[in-house]
């Protein structure tokens, strides 16, 4: 009798890129719901956008490379991509803005690098990086939280504003835009103002930006159902966000007047969704646990010095960046000792890499 | 022991060269030092001349300067002021003044103060604000600089020098604040100082009386290179 | 030699551009190019002591004994390499303003010295001057694409400032998208410069692939042709 | 202008003397990368090459011989080498010769007059026997090199391909892999 | 972390190692029945490699008549085994068989025409009993005779290991009895049915390795085998042999992550437990030496789990060695409907077969039939996304995606550089990958790989040896050759040199005269007396004749 033959092994964990996807997503959906809640619809239609344009050009990609479509659309890593990035967009972006964004970040930063697993930097920050830097002030021009909104737009309304960048009648941006907190904290610290003078800023909520605490509460639920999930481990998010918590809690003990107490850092901007799924992304951080922690704590740091000295508002983006780019030295010199390894050996071993290098 | 011969030839030869090499260098630079001093003469004024229009002056602004110091209204220890003189009539003072709270570091302006209080214009010399945000402040990106002309501490008064979302009467730009907000503080202390020190700094005498000689002589060649 | 002027340009313009294939002198080359004007301006400024350097060392390449060789050559562009400065400052100070600090650094680039050792050293005047026209021009020509399409596509201009260079007369020549583009700012960012110049290399890229693909689906066809 | 052009002469004489004493002391002669070379090359001693064995064709490669002569080492030996000498890889002069499967000499001993003439061809004396009396090879010692065929009076020697066995046997590369990577490439993330 | 999680509470610390996998075990379906007993195959083929080293000698021929246990091929190395026949019966064939190895190819193998009588040799040695009568060389060679191989998988002469060699001082032997891999269970079975030879074995075995205690490991799902065991132990009143009950986590029975968990030690790189005081043995291979030593039998069957949702009633069968294995799986009642593969071993690193036509050997510890049900067809590889999984399983605690990067990349000096040879092969880092990657070929493709371009490399260090060997004798021949010729010619010269040109040997010899006297004068600080105050024509003229003189010396 014959029989086929496979490599070993031959029992696997049901387990696939796809639902790594896919668990990502279900982990994303109440922050999504948050900011639409917070921010309006412009939220869920820049999802859509972004959505479809990086499925889209993913698809034209894998035609033009003459390789298979489907096998690449289905492993929903270009969708998440895009929701990544249609989150950290200002809700009321221009379409082609966000259409930009998002086939920057499948074409040049994914498949240009080689698609899925090749890419060095992040694609969904990438393409925010890439738009903050090109069109800054489409990009700072956010809305006020649902409960300071004066002038909420609806749906058909919103639409018309992306689409055809058409305020509807007797509105002006000035109206409808607002600062966000942490650039509104940063720009009064700018005119001297004490932290207990900007606290009276309606924009301030109980411990973060008004309407941003509560999307990044549920940011950190989601981010905690991948941890539960084991989709991603703890080491990146605790280090970065504990970095930020060590770093703000030093100013803030320092000089109170002039430094937010550290829950403003945590809960403000970008820093769950970036802790979570943004620099726990695999294929651009730290592969080994000893490099996650310093890849996390790094990108803590940064985002705080970026935060007060930086040239641009939120820091989560170009801090994830810039550590992406050192993740793979970061990983070279935290490999762990190999099982067998005396101190000796490995001591020596590492003077001899170093001579070769 | 080493053969001398090719050391002393190596170094011979490079010493031939050096003289050669130097010999080219010094040539270019006496042919061109006067038309390079020439021409970043004629630079500063054709920027003193874009806010004190060139026929509301006849002295040499460049000769005719002083030094005056008030760090809080200035922004320096040490600022320039050009004066500019009609029939040797006092017309207008030219600060370079600096305003200190940019979003990142100070913006260096040129600010014209006329006699009369008002200001003749304000011209960006430098700064590192951010691009596409706060670099509106440059004449070529956007026309918000040129809005100062004809303004005084008169009109607007003086609690409205601020930009509108302080209160104020001067337009921001979508997405920055701070810049135009540090610029408009800036013109304003440079308009107080001017009124508070007027008779000191009109008072002094000019040294020489406007002559142009140096310019004269390279006048039509200049014009053909700009 | 088996090499004829016609490879000398061949490589200067393209098989061996000193900015996509060897990618020398890459710090003037990202750094002035975020408008066509500029990067003409630095190409010119390039061309211009390469061909200097490149006929001196020629011509005295037969005295130099090795152990002094780079000295003198360095000795030898540093001096054209003011000599242009000055000469930029006294005629053109507006682009000398702009240019400013790249003008000295030509001295760096390694086109220069590179081009001095590697060719202008062990060849005569001549192909040493034809070298230095094709490997200048090679250079300019991605100065003035990348500085090109960084302005397109950040400014939404072509060919703005040229009167800085060619007089009042060249105002005229001047392309814009209109006033209302929003053109992408980091393209005319140092950023924009790597992504440019990664784009170009990978057109020429493309470029080459296609003309070996085609060469060989020739031959084969002509090998074809000519068994059957 | 005459201060500027005396002190930069002096520099340019006193970096000079620096210089020529620098060439003449720290003169570098003799050159290991011979045995380097040699290291890299199957030492099947067959002269393919055009040289007499393969101590010959590394020295020959040292002194700027092309590095694409050797079928036997092939495409890797090949890229080896230029590696080794920062050389650009070439393509393989007779890449017929490179994708022949490795043999060995093998006698068919009833057809061997026992004439000697191999054993004297043999570069690595892997052929035994004795005058008149029939010879064999020492298939592990024979290199594959085929320079014993020739001088055969009787053509009683024949290649026999190197057969696969248990212990000679290797993993296939995996073939399973669908991915839609380019092959054998890796992130650029690695390069570094 | 899972040291806390046992069921059995022990007094003993236990150790952790990094990574492994909590698998489904599967276990219980080969439980169900006993131990079978098997009639005798028509006929058996015996693989003449059965082992890790040198391939032993055959010393029977085609038509010899063999008797059950008698020694059919000799070990000729060291590192070697010998076989025997597992059967009696006459010898029908020694030639290339198919046998059990994942390439598929054909090695030599000898076939034994079974009488069915199943008769024991007559000669086989006499039981050494009791033991401690023995000296440790005379137990080892009675092992080495028995061509006991270690049964656990890896197939390592146990001769060998039991010699740790000088200045090696063993402490503990360390019983591997974890038995890790889904499916399998005959050193279960072989525990619960023979604890009390395995502890014989045991006790053997400290006496050769001259050990003051033994660990035994077993995993904490095989209840009944850890009763058995204890039972036999204190009946023996075996005090210094200590059953360890370990947390049940794949793969515990590696030799070295076995050591880990039990003592805290770590195997160093490169090196065996015996550097750290260790040596570990398989239970099946303790029951193997007890029956070698106490009854003199050589190591000719083993149990073997034949199980899988393949095979209609798993279970565990004594099998003698060459048996082919489509027999075994008659004997277990057939295959089911929906065969996928066919695996020998478990499995996480078990091999499939393409044939069912080939023997088990000493190695054979579980024949595997999957079904398409239960082992769906794996999807295609993926990219890999760098989730980093495969490093969190990794029980070497290496970085497999990097290795798999290089080994993709055939990037065979940065495969070393990330030790690929620190591999298991466990699998674990293949089986968690959710991108589906085969990592654990990829690794055996480069190790294979990095092995033959080692050997290359060795063929072509000998060829060159060889050829400057040759050079350097021919070159020597050849002067010898050169000297004799020259020697003859000189000889020749002097007999006839003489009397052909008198007139030149004449003035040869008054020039050498006029020499050796201007020599002896300038040594004795003598000089021409006349040479001092000479004109300047008389100068030239002398420096002209010596010029001459110094031209044509001869």
């Amino acid at each position: 009798m014959k029989f086929v033959t496979s490599t070993s092994p031959h029992t696997f964990k049901p387990n696939s890129v796809q639902k790594v996807m896919l668990e990502v997503l279900l982990a994303l959906i109440p922050g999504i719901i948050a900011m639409t809640w917070y921010f309006g619809w412009g939220v869920l239609i820049n999802v859509c956008i972004a959505v479809i344009a990086a499925v889209g050009s993913e698809a034209l990609v894998m035609k033009l490379r003459n390789r298979p479509v489907m096998p690449v659309i289905s492993d929903l890593s270009a969708v998440v991509t895009a929701v990544l990035l249609a989150l950290a967009i200002p809700p009321l972006l221009p379409w082609w803005l966000t259409v930009i964004g998002a086939v920057f970040a499948i074409v040049i930063v994914k498949q240009l690098y080689g698609g899925l697993g090749y890419n060095p930097f992040n694609p969904a920050m990438a393409a925010y990086v890439l738009l903050l830097v090109s069109w800054p002030s489409h990009m700072t021009s956010w809305l006020p939280p649902i409960m300071l909104n004066e002038h909420p737009l609806d749906f058909i309304q919103t639409l018309t504003v992306i689409f055809t960048g058409a305020l509807p009648a007797g509105l002006d941006w000035d109206a409808i835009s607002s600062a966000t907190p942490l650039d509104e904290m940063f720009t009064r610290l700018d005119l001297n103002q004490m932290i207990e003078e900007i606290r009276q800023s309606q924009l301030w909520g109980d411990f973060g930006g008004r309407g941003w605490e509560w999307v990044n509460n549920w940011y950190l639920l989601g981010g905690l159902y991948l941890l539960y999930r084991k989709v991603i481990s703890w080491h990146i998010p605790v280090a970065m966000i504990g970095s930020l918590l060590v770093l703000s809690s030093m100013g803030y003990l320092a000089d109170p007047a002039t430094h937010p107490f550290p829950a403003f850092h945590i809960f403000s901007g970008g820093v769950m969704l970036g802790a979570f799924f943004i620099a726990t992304d695999p294929v651009s951080a730290c592969t080994t646990k000893k490099g996650q922690l310093i890849y996390g704590a790094s990108i803590g740091a940064l985002v705080f010095v970026i935060r007060n000295w930086g040239g641009y508002p939120d820091a989560v983006a170009f801090a994830v960046l810039l550590m992406n780019m050192a993740a793979p030295t970061i990983d070279y010199y935290t490999q762990p000792r190999v099982f067998g390894e005396t101190q000796k050996a490995d001591l020596t071993e590492t003077a001899e890499r170093d001579k070769h290098d | 022991m080493i053969n001398r011969h090719p050391v002393i030839v190596a170094s011979l030869l490079l010493g031939f060269f050096a003289v050669i090499g130097t010999a080219l260098v010094a040539y270019t630079y006496e042919a061109t030092v006067d038309r390079i001093a020439d021409n970043e003469r004629r630079a500063l004024l054709d920027k003193l001349y874009k806010i004190i229009p060139a026929d509301d002056v006849d002295n040499d602004m460049l000769e005719d300067t002083l030094t005056v110091s008030s760090p809080h209204l200035l922004g320096n220890d040490e600022t320039r002021v050009y004066i500019g003189r009609k029939l040797n009539q006092p017309v207008a003072a030219v600060f370079e003044s600096i305003a200190p709270d940019g979003y990142s570091g100070t913006i260096r302006l040129l600010v014209a103060v006329k006699a009369d209080g008002s200001l003749g214009g304000v011209k960006v010399v430098s700064h590192r604000e951010t691009p596409g945000l706060g670099d509106k402040i440059e004449e070529e990106k956007s026309d918000w600089v040129l809005g100062f002309a004809g303004k005084s501490l008169l009109s607007p008064e003086e609690s409205k020098w601020k930009v509108k979302r302080d209160g104020g009467d001067f337009d921001q730009f979508t997405g920055a604040t701070i810049t135009p907000r540090a610029i408009v503080k800036a013109v304003k202390n440079t308009l107080v100082y001017f009124r508070d020190n007027k008779e000191m700094l009109f008072k002094v005498k000019p040294n020489n009386l406007p002559n142009l000689p140096a310019s004269n002589t390279s006048e039509s060649g200049q014009e053909k290179a700009s | 030699m088996t090499e004829t002027y016609r490879d000398i340009i061949n490589n200067g313009l393209w098989h061996n551009n000193q900015a996509l294939v060897a990618l020398l002198g890459l710090c003037p080359l990202l750094a002035v190019t975020n408008s066509a004007v500029n990067g003409l301006g630095l190409g010119l400024a390039t061309l211009m002591v390469l061909i200097a350097s490149n006929v001196s060392v020629s011509l005295i390449r037969n005295f130099v004994r090795p152990e002094i060789r780079l000295p003198v050559f360095v000795l030898i562009i540093a001096s054209f390499v003011t000599a242009v400065e000055l000469s930029m400052n006294a005629w053109f100070p507006e682009l000398y303003k702009i240019l400013g600090i790249f003008i000295p650094l030509i001295v760096t680039n390694c086109t220069i010295i590179g081009r001095a050792e590697a060719y202008a050293s062990k060849h005569s005047v001549m192909p040493a001057l034809v070298d230095a026209i094709s490997m200048g021009t090679g250079f300019l020509l991605v100065l003035v694409t990348l500085g090109a399409a960084r302005e397109l596509i950040g400014q939404g201009t072509l060919f703005a400032d040229l009167h800085l260079m060619f007089g009042e007369a060249a105002r005229s020549v001047y392309f814009s998208l209109g006033d209302d583009f929003e053109g992408a700012l980091i393209a005319i960012l140092p950023p924009g410069a790597f992504i440019g110049l990664g784009l170009l290399i990978a057109v020429k890229n493309i470029i080459d692939q296609r003309a070996e693909k085609k060469k060989a689906l020739n031959v084969s066809s002509e090998t074809a042709t000519a068994a059957s | 202008m005459f201060t500027a052009i005396v002190t930069i002469t002096m520099l340019a004489i006193l970096f000079g003397l620096l210089l020529g004493y620098a060439s003449i002391k720290f003169h570098v002669d003799g050159d290991p990368i011979v045995d380097q070379i040699d290291s890299l090359l199957p030492q099947t001693q067959c002269g393919q090459c055009g040289y007499a064995g393969c101590r010959p064709y590394a020295e020959a490669i040292a002194d700027g011989e092309i590095a694409n002569k050797c079928p036997p080492g092939g495409e890797v030996t090949m890229i080896a080498l230029s590696e080794l000498l920062g050389r650009d890889p070439v393509t393989l002069e007779d890449a017929e010769a490179a994708e022949k499967p490795k043999s060995v000499a093998f006698i068919v001993e009833e057809e061997c007059i026992g004439c000697t003439l191999c054993i004297q061809a043999c570069p690595v004396d892997a052929i035994l026997g004795a005058a008149k009396s029939m010879h064999t090879v020492i298939s592990n010692e024979c290199t594959g090199c085929e320079l014993c065929i020739p001088p055969c009076p009787v053509e009683c020697i024949h290649m026999h391909p190197v057969e696969e066995g248990i212990t000679s046997w290797k993993w296939p590369f995996p073939q399973s892999d669908q991915s839609n990577q380019p092959e054998a490439e890796q992130p650029i993330r690695e390069a570094s | 972390m899972h040291s806390q999680k046992t069921a059995f509470s022990t007094k003993r610390k236990l150790w952790d190692f990094h990574g492994g996998l909590h698998l489904d075990d599967k276990k219980t379906m080969s439980l169900q029945a006993d131990i079978a007993k098997l009639p005798v195959p028509d006929k058996v083929i015996i693989p003449i490699q059965q082992h890790i080293g040198e391939a032993p000698e055959v010393i029977v021929k085609v038509g010899d008549k063999v008797a059950k246990g008698q020694l059919i091929a000799q070990a000729k190395d060291y590192v070697s085994a010998s076989i025997h026949a597992s059967t009696s019966g006459t010898v029908i064939a020694i030639d290339e068989q198919a046998v059990p190895h994942p390439s598929g190819l054909k090695d030599l193998c000898i076939t034994i025409e079974a009488d069915c009588n199943d008769a024991w040799y007559e000669d086989l040695p006499e039981p050494m009993q009791p033991f401690l009568d023995y000296s440790e060389a005379e137990l080892r060679d009675r092992i080495r005779w028995a061509g006991i191989v270690g049964l656990g998988g890896a197939t390592f002469p146990s001769g060998v290991k039991l010699n740790p060699g000088p200045g090696k001082d063993i402490q503990t032997l360390i019983v591997n009895a974890a038995e890790c891999e889904p499916y399998i269970t005959c050193d279960d079975a072989l525990m619960q049915s023979h604890a009390d030879e395995i502890l014989q074995g045991i006790l053997i075995t400290l006496h050769v390795i001259q050990a003051g205690h033994c660990l035994i490991g077993i995993e904490d799902n095989k209840p009944d085998a850890i009763k058995a065991m204890q039972t036999a132990i204190d009946k023996a009143g075996a005090g210094h042999v200590e059953i360890v009950v370990i947390p049940t986590v794949y793969p515990s029975g590696g030799e070295k992550q076995l050591i880990k968990i039990l003592t805290g030690k770590e195997v160093p790189r490169h090196g065996i437990p015996a550097d750290i005081g260790i040596v570990c043995h398989n239970v099946a291979t303790l029951y193997a030496i007890y029956e070698a030593v106490e009854l003199g039998k050589p190591l000719i069957s083993r149990l073997v789990t034949v199980t899988g949702e393949g095979v209609a009633e798993p279970k565990n069968m004594l099998v003698a060695n060459g048996t082919p294995i489509n027999f075994l799986v008659e004997q277990a009642g057939g295959y089911r409907k929906n065969v996928k593969e066919l695996i020998l071993g478990g499995p996480m690193m078990g091999f499939t077969l393409h044939d069912d036509n080939l023997p088990a050997s000493k190695g054979t510890n579980c024949i595997l039939v999957t079904t398409k049900q239960d082992a769906p067809e794996n999807s295609p590889a993926m990219a890999c996304i760098r989730c980093g999984k495969c490093a969190s399983v990794c029980p070497a605690s290496l970085l497999p995606q990097q290795l798999y990067w290089f080994a993709r990349a055939k990037d065979f000096d940065n495969v070393q550089e990330y030790n690929l040879f620190d591999c298991i092969e466990c699998g674990c880092c293949a089986h968690v990958c959710p991108s589906h990657i085969p990592l654990v070929q990829y690794y055996r493709f480069a190790k294979t790989e990095v092995w033959a371009r080692e050997e290359e490399k060795r063929k072509a260090d000998i060829a060159r040896r060889r050829h400057e060997f040759r050079e350097a004798r021919l070159a020597r021949i050849k002067a010898e050759k050169d000297a004799k010729l020259r020697k003859k010619k000189e000889a020749l010269n002097a007999k006839s040199g003489v009397a052909k040109d008198p007139q030149k040997a004449a003035i040869e010899a008054a020039m050498k005269r006029v020499a050796e006297k201007k020599k002896k004068l300038q040594d004795a600080g003598v000089k021409p007396a006349n040479t001092e105050n000479l004109t300047q024509a008389q100068q030239k003229q002398i420096e002209a004749a010596d010029k001459r003189r110094e031209d044509n010396p001869s």
